[in-house]
């Protein structure tokens, strides 16, 4: 697949999560939308990962050297750190807004007025 | 006051680590129930098999007939009294001529129900009987699809025919003796 | 990368594996209910089912039509699209694990080899985690979309109960994957068979307990069975469910048993190796016939822990929430970590 | 050493006049240190410019390019003077004053001081920035805290002001030292620098902004008229008295010199500016009723000729906006002290409320008019040399439009004596509105204070050679560097 | 090195100690302890004493800038932490915990601070924001903390998600996550992965950093914070996130500057006009200072924008400057109940050391001379002025600085020249008598005077 | 490769059509099971990739554990179509616009990136294999993973003292 249809889908993804991040005004679900923007960067870390490797593989083969190389785990290892932290922000993220629902019983971002004045 | 010496002293020692852990107590709870797996089972295959009722066992009522097959019952309404329950309704007739076979005494129950739902089978209107027309048999009563099934007329309830139908008489008739 | 390669044959044979394993989890966890009820009344000194059938053989082919023939009820009130959705990604939930599971060796049919195991990927045990972490979806939409209180909150408590005990279950099994260091099941499976034949459960009772009591709770079976709690919470999420999509859910529950059962037995026991310290290959029989004793052995460790599940469920009570909860938190984890931990030590040390 | 004891005795007897909680004592403090001060203010004078004493070369902030390096020259000189003369006279003047915390006010009043001292006396541009704020910030605390209503507004405004303008130099140091080969801020370096016409441009406005808020000059004067109003009476003499000088010491020492060629070339603007600021505060002026705006405005006047002056770059001008500075100065306290006393003594500021001032208190009236004919520069009084010789510079001047110049310096020469005059005639002469206040026409502190005034009116108005002396060299100096490239002769 | 693992160590332990220990002055003289401690080993590791060494593999790199930069970051915490230490035990009853969160929070900031790799920045700053939501909304009960940590927390992660979209763009151009950008920049256009991955970057460190357009966020999240965090989180984590800014543009992206260089140049214009404009506007001290806090972000991002010696020399300089007298600050104002500017009338009366203080940090952060604000925004300018054509930016710079002094002096007026209201709570005075919190002050204020007349105390360090 | 590309193409457009039908459902509950859609599609672009471990990962991880979360708290909270609150149309389009613009930028500044004929490998190369992965973690990313383990514990004590009734 040509790398660049990668980057079109991730940056579809990525930009729809970005019109929820702004649309929607239910709290969890921005939260989602982020979460979806998250995973479009990883579709497109795999993609570059997968597109640096097959260059490194290219110019080993036009080297003659042996076609073993690992560039490119990086890129799929980032992918992993973010899912990590993802699951950590996540945990904290839920936390507090469950905690601002207990208050308020909403979740609706609109009401987040309090501080304008 | 130790009124008997049956009553135990309560442990209240605070449950120890490997108490806590109960694995123990869960090991010998699933020996329990396994060793379940070899006890003989009491239960019997119902329909096929059947457990025998006991001697004076208390089951549905029958209205008796006497041994020329007239019905004992005379409506003196002392079984509906006794009846805690209120299941008892009956309503008397006179015999009229010709009737002589049918019923024992000039007065007869024309209609006589009892509610089976309200029953409690205890055999009081047996014991009030003074003509020995009711008594309560070794059946049970069986199931039905309504209410109205459970209120048991005279013809639900009347023992066959003894001279008409001697083997049906007889099968009614169960243990249970003629006292005539 | 199976999928993509068109290998008609190849393909065929997975079908027929497939279809071979999926019928046999539908037929076995048909029976397992057969097989609860049998149990439960031999426990309790009754008889159980006898009368569809010889020894009531039929009773759930009776069962299963009875339940299809019901009338099929949807609340008016409920998501109806969500609530068909819930039992029927309960049950794919349910039948997708079996697909990593090896459930034998080889078989030479036809000149060809033919592995008993639908896809040998070398992230088996991730996959039976992926799999298996969906499963709560079943339950969470089911309940959801009943549009009813005790629904919702057997939901709740399901989903909960499966997340926490889900931690301590991939905690005790890092230890097993530290002893085979790899994550394919037949790789763990091979680890048990070569050099001295010893199952894992002798390396790691402490891991096959903890995997145990999280499968019991992950498959919501007794003492785990809150989320059906039926005196609190009247009938569970499947509270409004009726007919066949009632029966998909019951059903789901015991190919999960057939599943983690068979997970157990291949990760703890060996998986389809016929008995510890012993070389079957020196009994001299065919190579066809020790896959087939193997087949047998495993399904024979299967049913062993599924007549356990049984027994448990008609000797242990249920555990309250909050005892369950710290169960799974403070008591399974830390066991898990500390269980993980010591391995991780020994293999190193052992291993200099 | 002169330079350095001049800064640090007011900053060490400042300090610690904020532990003296007595009154009374501080009071004396403060005055012992001033005196202290004038004693080294007046030895510094003594010493010919570049004595070894005068100059001092310290180790500071080296890794920024910074030295601490202050030295007198005759300009230093003349200013350390009058700062060394003007703060025991306020003193003396206001010793009656009481203020609600004494010994914060003389503490600050000192810190000032010694801030003033620093800016004439730093010859490296960071140190300059950093007295030319340290100068601000006690004046800020001591017009907000002790001045009169809408202080904290007024007083603000006067911060703002001055601080944006600080600022703006900074900016213009700082670009200064980055062109610096030797990455310093010390003047010469400065002086040594050849800058492209445009550079000079823009870094010519930088600092003229400074300088011409201190001043202050026409459009940028707003905050002064206010807040020399509504300062308490000794603050107001440092602030016009004194302060005011940094901004055209600032012209001279840090401006001319570093951009000629801008100088030169915009010239023309600042001199219209000041034409326009002479002639709109002389009229403004005219038409006051109250002493001390009438004063305020008049200071306006006096420092937009001394401003047309610097920029004429001639030695004459350069030399008379030296000596002016002093008289100015020293002029300008005297009339304030005098507006203070009057003030106090009668309750009111405004003329319209006085009259017949000269019947009540004769000695007061004396001295007000000799300070005031000082001011308007009647001959044999200080203030005619400094006027002559600058109206003799920008006669000189080698602007194409210096026609308008002159008429414009004269105009506000005549101007000045017409509200000046007017001034004391509404005051002092005319019918006695005023009722008699009872108190004796002038305590001995104000008659002291007044006297040395008046001396030294006298003194320099009938021998100005002795600052003519101080100040020649320096004003060579800075019109040679001027004109180093022939610009400003034609 | 020291530091990182010494302050994880430390953040376990204030976790355990909430659980151990019953006495609030105990866990409290714990953490006290733990923060001089580390302060100790970072300028151990100055000396070239490392107590752990782990082989990094290259992502780490404990340069002396970083080393100075921990230093003084641990010094403020340490101050921070006696300051407002008490403050933080009225916020909520985990208060250990939130110790042990600070703690891991100065891990991030070590990070950050070190990092050679984008893993290990995006790591750091995952690691910094966590824990300051929590701060943020650890006061439960009340709404407007509630608010802003959820507010705080969407925008975060959002800004989060546009950071990891910049370095997946960058590792596409690239094929490594390491900082060192170098030999992309020998092609004669640069990719358009690049540009692009640099845009993103710049977003949403901007964002961190609170730079208009991106600070909307701020003044909501500072208000509503508790006090104490407010300060920890308007000081030590906003200069951290800008030592990572810059050493990321340093590291990656100079040779790119004529790229970024000019959107830099407008975010910070716009980053000191809104901020500084602003502020003038505020009727609480709090949420005058959360618009200082941007304003001071504009200055510092002038390091940004001219990334030369001087500006790395200023970002110590301002980090320190900046941190020493906002915490002095913030620590008064976590003690007093009227957070409004009238809060503060009559207290050069009341408490003339406490207002004294207070009114050379105010100084400080004006820029007057004489205090380390000053050389810390001298540095700033002289850096900016050595780009060409970046004159405008500088006078705008110093306009600006001017509009902050109104600000800032509304403090000191209110201090100095009004009236101390009847009412005024006498609870508040006896707050500040505590000895500790008096001579934190003073040190403060000390260090302040010191850094504006010796810069070269500081700078040394950095050098030698 | 046809099979590959109709898998591409048919994993592409539902991850784009559920990702769109999230931030379009009024109900909360359907968001979530929408997203969930998208990120097996997601993982299904990583299994076309090759990249095993982190399709799978992705699926433990963010199907089965982030999204039950979700799912969990927008249950527990029981928000639906009526609580879901009413907003502005033109906030809506605006956001909507601002996005598109974002699309285009980027598409735009994008386009030329693969004028090189760059190909991101499809179904090869086991660098996505755990084995590969765990070695370079373990060897290379060990720091990193480290810190993770402090960003963790960080978010715990933070859950725990956000979460905790007091």
């Amino acid at each position: 697949m040509p790398i660049n249809y990668y980057i079109f889908l991730a940056i579809a993804l990525f930009s729809i999560g970005i019109v929820g991040v702004l649309t929607r005004r239910n709290a969890i679900i921005i939260f989602m939308c982020i979460e979806l923007m998250l995973n479009a960067v990883n579709l497109l870390l795999v993609a570059f990962s997968k597109k640096h490797y097959l260059v490194e593989l290219e110019r080993l083969k036009v080297a003659g050297l042996e076609a073993v190389t690992n560039v490119g785990t990086d890129g799929q290892l980032f992918v992993f750190f973010i899912m990590v932290v993802a699951a950590a922000e996540v945990s904290v993220g839920l936390a507090i807004i469950v905690m601002m629902y207990r208050n308020i019983h909403s979740v609706d971002v609109n009401f987040l007025n309090r501080l304008k004045h | 006051m130790q009124l008997t010496n049956r009553s135990i002293e309560v442990s209240r020692k605070p449950l120890t680590w490997l108490e806590k852990l109960y694995v123990w107590n869960i090991i010998k709870g699933m020996a329990i129930t396994f060793s379940h797996l070899f006890k003989k089972r009491p239960t019997i295959n119902y329909p096929e098999q059947k457990r025998p009722f006991s001697k004076i066992f208390r089951g549905l009522h029958v209205l008796n007939r006497d041994a020329e097959g007239r019905e004992n019952c005379t409506a003196c309404g002392l079984c509906a009294v006794a009846c805690p329950a209120e299941a008892i309704t009956m309503e008397a007739a006179e015999r009229l001529p010709g009737e002589e076979n049918l019923y024992r005494e000039e007065k007869y129950a024309a209609k006589y129900e009892i509610n089976m739902l309200r029953c409690i089978f205890c055999g009081l209107c047996e014991e009030a009987c003074p003509k020995d027309a009711i008594y309560l048999s070794q059946t049970f009563a069986p199931a039905n699809y309504a209410r109205k099934g459970f209120i048991y007329k005279k013809e639900d309830m009347l023992i066959p025919h003894p001279i008409n139908e001697p083997e049906a008489y007889q099968k009614a008739l169960g243990e249970k003796s003629v006292k005539n | 990368m199976y999928l993509l390669v068109i290998d008609w044959i190849f393909l065929l044979e997975k079908f027929i594996l497939v279809g071979f394993i999926v019928t046999l989890s539908l037929i076995i966890a048909m029976y397992t209910t057969y097989a609860e009820r049998k149990v439960a009344a031999w426990l309790q000194d009754r008889r159980g089912p006898n009368r569809a059938g010889p020894f009531g053989i039929l009773q759930p082919l009776a069962d299963g039509g009875k339940l299809f023939f019901k009338e099929e009820i949807i609340p008016l009130a409920s998501s109806k699209f969500l609530f068909i959705l819930g039992p029927s990604l309960a049950m794919i939930t349910a039948l997708l694990t079996s697909a990593v599971i090896p459930w034998g060796g080889t078989l030479h049919i036809f000149g060809k080899d033919v592995s008993l195991q639908i896809a040998d990927i070398n992230i088996g045990i991730l996959y039976i985690f992926g799999v298996v972490s969906l499963g709560v979806y079943g339950i969470m939409i089911g309940g959801w979309a009943s549009n009813n209180k005790f629904s919702l909150i057997a939901a709740i408590r399901g989903a909960s109960q499966m997340i926490s005990y889900e931690l301590a279950m991939g905690l005790s099994l890092l230890a097993v994957l530290m002893l085979t260091g790899t994550l394919q099941m037949s790789g763990i499976v091979g680890n048990q068979i070569q050099g001295s034949n010893v199952w894992h459960v002798i390396y790691q009772p402490i891991g096959f307990f903890i995997f145990f009591v999280c499968a019991l709770a992950e498959c919501n079976r007794t003492p785990f069975d809150l989320p059906e709690a039926e005196n609190e919470l009247n009938f569970g999420y499947h509270q409004e469910y009726s007919s066949m999509k009632l029966g998909f859910y019951l059903f789901a529950e015991y190919i999960n048993m057939f599943i983690s059962s068979a997970v157990m037995a291949t990760l703890f026991f060996g998986g389809y190796d016929i008995l510890p310290f012993v070389d079957e290959t020196k009994w001299g029989l065919s190579g066809n016939m020790l896959t087939i004793l193997g087949f047998c052995a495993l399904m024979a460790k299967t049913f062993f822990f599924l007549f356990v599940f049984i027994w448990i469920r008609w000797t242990i009570p249920r555990f309250r929430y909050d005892q369950l909860m710290n169960l799974g938190w403070k008591k399974l984890i830390p066991l898990a970590l500390a269980n993980m931990i010591i391995t991780a030590a020994v293999v190193l040390w052992l291993n200099k | 050493m002169i330079p350095v004891l001049l800064i640090l005795i007011p900053l060490l007897g400042g300090l610690s006049a904020f532990f003296i909680k007595n009154e009374k004592s501080s009071r004396i403090w403060t005055l012992l240190i001033s005196l202290i001060v004038l004693v080294f203010g007046v030895y510094g004078v003594t010493l010919k410019a570049g004595a070894a004493g005068l100059t001092y070369n310290g180790e500071w902030m080296q890794a920024l390019g910074g030295s601490f390096s202050v030295a007198l020259d005759g300009m230093g000189q003349l200013l350390c003077l009058l700062t060394a003369i003007g703060f025991p006279l306020i003193f003396a003047a206001t010793w009656n004053n009481t203020y609600k915390n004494a010994n914060r006010f003389f503490a600050l009043m000192l810190l000032s001081q010694a801030g003033l001292m620093g800016v004439f006396v730093a010859m490296d541009a960071l140190l300059f920035y950093f007295f030319w704020e340290l100068a601000l910030i006690p004046v800020y605390f001591l017009c907000s805290q002790w001045g009169g209503e809408d202080r904290i507004r007024v007083t603000f405004k006067f911060f703002i002001y001055t601080f944006v303008g600080s600022v703006l130099m900074l900016i213009g140091i700082l670009y200064l030292q980055s062109q610096t080969p030797d990455h310093s801020f010390s003047i010469y370096s400065f002086y040594k620098l050849e800058l492209s016409p445009n550079t000079q441009s823009w870094l010519f406005w930088l600092f003229f902004a400074a300088f011409a808020i201190k001043m202050p000059v026409w459009p940028l004067h707003t905050w002064q008229p206010d807040t020399y109003e509504k300062s308490p009476g000794a603050v107001t003499m440092v602030l016009s008295g004194i302060m005011v000088k940094m901004g055209v010491l600032g012209l001279i020492r840090w401006l001319l010199p570093v951009f000629p060629v801008a100088a030169y070339s915009w010239g023309d603007v600042v001199g219209t500016l000041c034409i326009i600021g002479i002639i709109y505060a002389s009229l403004i002026a005219i038409r006051q009723d109250d002493i001390r705006r009438l004063i305020a405005y008049s200071s306006i006047a006096h420092i937009g000729l001394m401003c047309l002056a610097v920029f004429s770059a001639n030695e004459s001008g350069m030399q008379g906006v030296m000596i002016q500075m002093f008289n100015h100065g020293i002029n300008i306290i005297g009339l304030w002290i005098l507006a203070d006393i009057i003030e106090k003594k009668y309750g009111t500021r405004k003329m319209s409320g006085l009259g017949g001032l000269a019947q009540q208190a004769p000695v007061m009236s004396i001295f007000f008019v000799i300070i005031a004919l000082a001011n308007i520069a009647l001959p044999l009084t200080n203030g005619f040399v400094g006027e002559f010789l600058m109206f003799n510079g920008v006669i000189n001047t080698a602007s194409n439009y210096y026609f308008i110049f002159i008429i414009g310096a004269g105009m506000g020469i005549i101007l000045g004596a017409v509200y000046t005059l007017n001034m004391v005639r509404k005051t002092f002469y005319g019918a006695n509105i005023v009722p008699s206040s009872g108190m004796p026409d002038l305590s001995w502190n104000e008659k002291l204070a007044l006297s040395v005034i008046v001396i030294i009116i006298l003194i320099l108005g009938v021998y100005p050679q002795l600052f003519l002396n101080i100040s020649e060299d320096i004003s060579k100096m800075i019109v040679n560097k001027v004109d180093v490239r022939g610009l400003i002769s034609k | 090195m020291n530091a990182l693992i010494l302050s994880a160590i430390f953040g376990v332990l204030m976790m355990f100690s909430g659980v151990m220990l019953k006495q609030k002055a105990s866990v409290r003289n714990i953490a006290c302890t733990g923060m001089a401690l580390l302060l100790i080993a970072v300028l151990l590791e100055m000396k070239g004493v490392v107590l752990f060494n782990v082989n990094t593999t290259g992502m780490l790199s404990f340069t002396r800038f970083t080393l100075v930069f921990n230093a003084i970051i641990f010094f403020s915490t340490f101050i921070y932490l006696l300051l407002s230490a008490r403050e933080m035990e009225n916020v909520g009853v985990n208060y250990a915990e939130f110790f042990a969160l600070i703690f891991f929070i100065l891990c991030g900031v070590v990070l950050v601070t070190a990092f050679k790799s984008l893993l290990i920045l995006f790591l750091g700053i995952e690691i910094i924001s966590i824990p300051l939501y929590i701060l943020t909304g650890s006061d439960k009960r009340n709404l407007k903390s509630n608010e802003a940590s959820l507010k705080y927390f969407l925008m975060g992660a959002f800004s989060t998600g546009i950071m990891l979209m910049g370095i997946a763009l960058l590792y596409g151009a690239r094929g490594s996550f390491a900082t060192d950008f170098s030999d992309l920049m020998t092609a004669e256009k640069p990719s358009p992965l690049l540009i692009g991955g640099i845009l993103l970057i710049l977003f949403s460190m901007a964002f961190k950093v609170s730079a208009v357009p991106f600070h909307f966020w701020t003044p909501d999240v500072y208000d509503g914070a508790p006090t104490v965090f407010t300060s920890f989180m308007a000081t030590i984590v906003k200069v951290a996130v800008f030592v990572g800014f810059i050493r990321l543009f340093n590291d990656s992206f100079d040779e790119t500057q004529k790229q970024w260089r000019f959107v830099i140049a407008i975010i910070t214009a716009a980053t000191l006009l809104v901020g500084n404009i602003t502020a003038v506007f505020q009727q609480s001290v709090k949420r005058m200072l959360a618009y200082s806090s941007i304003a001071q972000a504009g200055f510092m991002l002038l390091a940004v924008y001219a990334m030369n010696s001087d500006s790395w020399e200023g970002l110590l300089l301002y980090a320190a400057a900046y941190c020493f007298a906002t915490i002095g600050i913030f620590a008064v104002l976590a003690k007093m109940n009227d957070i409004t500017f009238s809060g503060f009338n009559g207290l050069g009366k009341k408490d003339p050391l406490v207002a004294g203080t207070l009114s050379v940090f105010l100084f400080s952060l004006a820029g007057i001379p004489l205090t380390a604000g000053f050389l810390a925004k001298f540095y700033m300018l002289k850096a900016a002025l050595s780009v060409n054509g970046s004159l405008w930016l500088v006078i705008l710079a110093v306009l600006m600085a001017a509009v902050s002094v109104s600000y800032y002096f509304k403090v000191l007026q209110a201090m100095y020249f009004k009236e101390p209201d009847i009412s005024s709570d006498q609870t508040v005075i006896q707050a500040f008598k505590q000895p500790v919190f008096r001579w934190s002050l003073i040190v403060l204020a000390v260090f302040i005077i010191l850094l504006g007349l010796f810069p070269g105390l500081l700078l040394t360090w950095y050098y030698f | 490769m046809i099979i590959i590309k109709i898998l591409f193409g048919f994993l592409t457009v539902v991850a784009i059509f559920s990702a769109l039908m999230m931030i379009t459902s009024k109900n909360p509950v359907y968001s979530v099971l929408w997203l969930i859609v998208t990120f097996f599609s997601i993982s299904g672009h990583y299994i076309l990739l090759n990249a095993q471990f982190l399709a799978i990962v992705n699926i433990i991880v963010y199907a089965g554990a982030i999204m039950v979360l979700f799912l969990f708290v927008i249950m527990l909270m029981n928000l639906n179509k009526e609580t879901e609150p009413q907003k502005n149309r033109w906030i809506k389009m605006i956001g909507a616009i601002a996005g598109g613009c974002l699309l285009l930028v980027l598409v735009a500044a994008l386009k030329d990136v693969g004028l090189k004929k760059q190909v991101a490998m499809v179904n090869g190369g086991d660098i996505g294999l755990i084995k590969n992965l765990g070695k370079e973690l373990f060897s290379t990313y060990v720091v990193p993973f480290e810190i993770s383990s402090i960003l963790f514990l960080s978010a715990m004590v933070g859950a725990v003292v956000i979460g905790k009734k007091e």
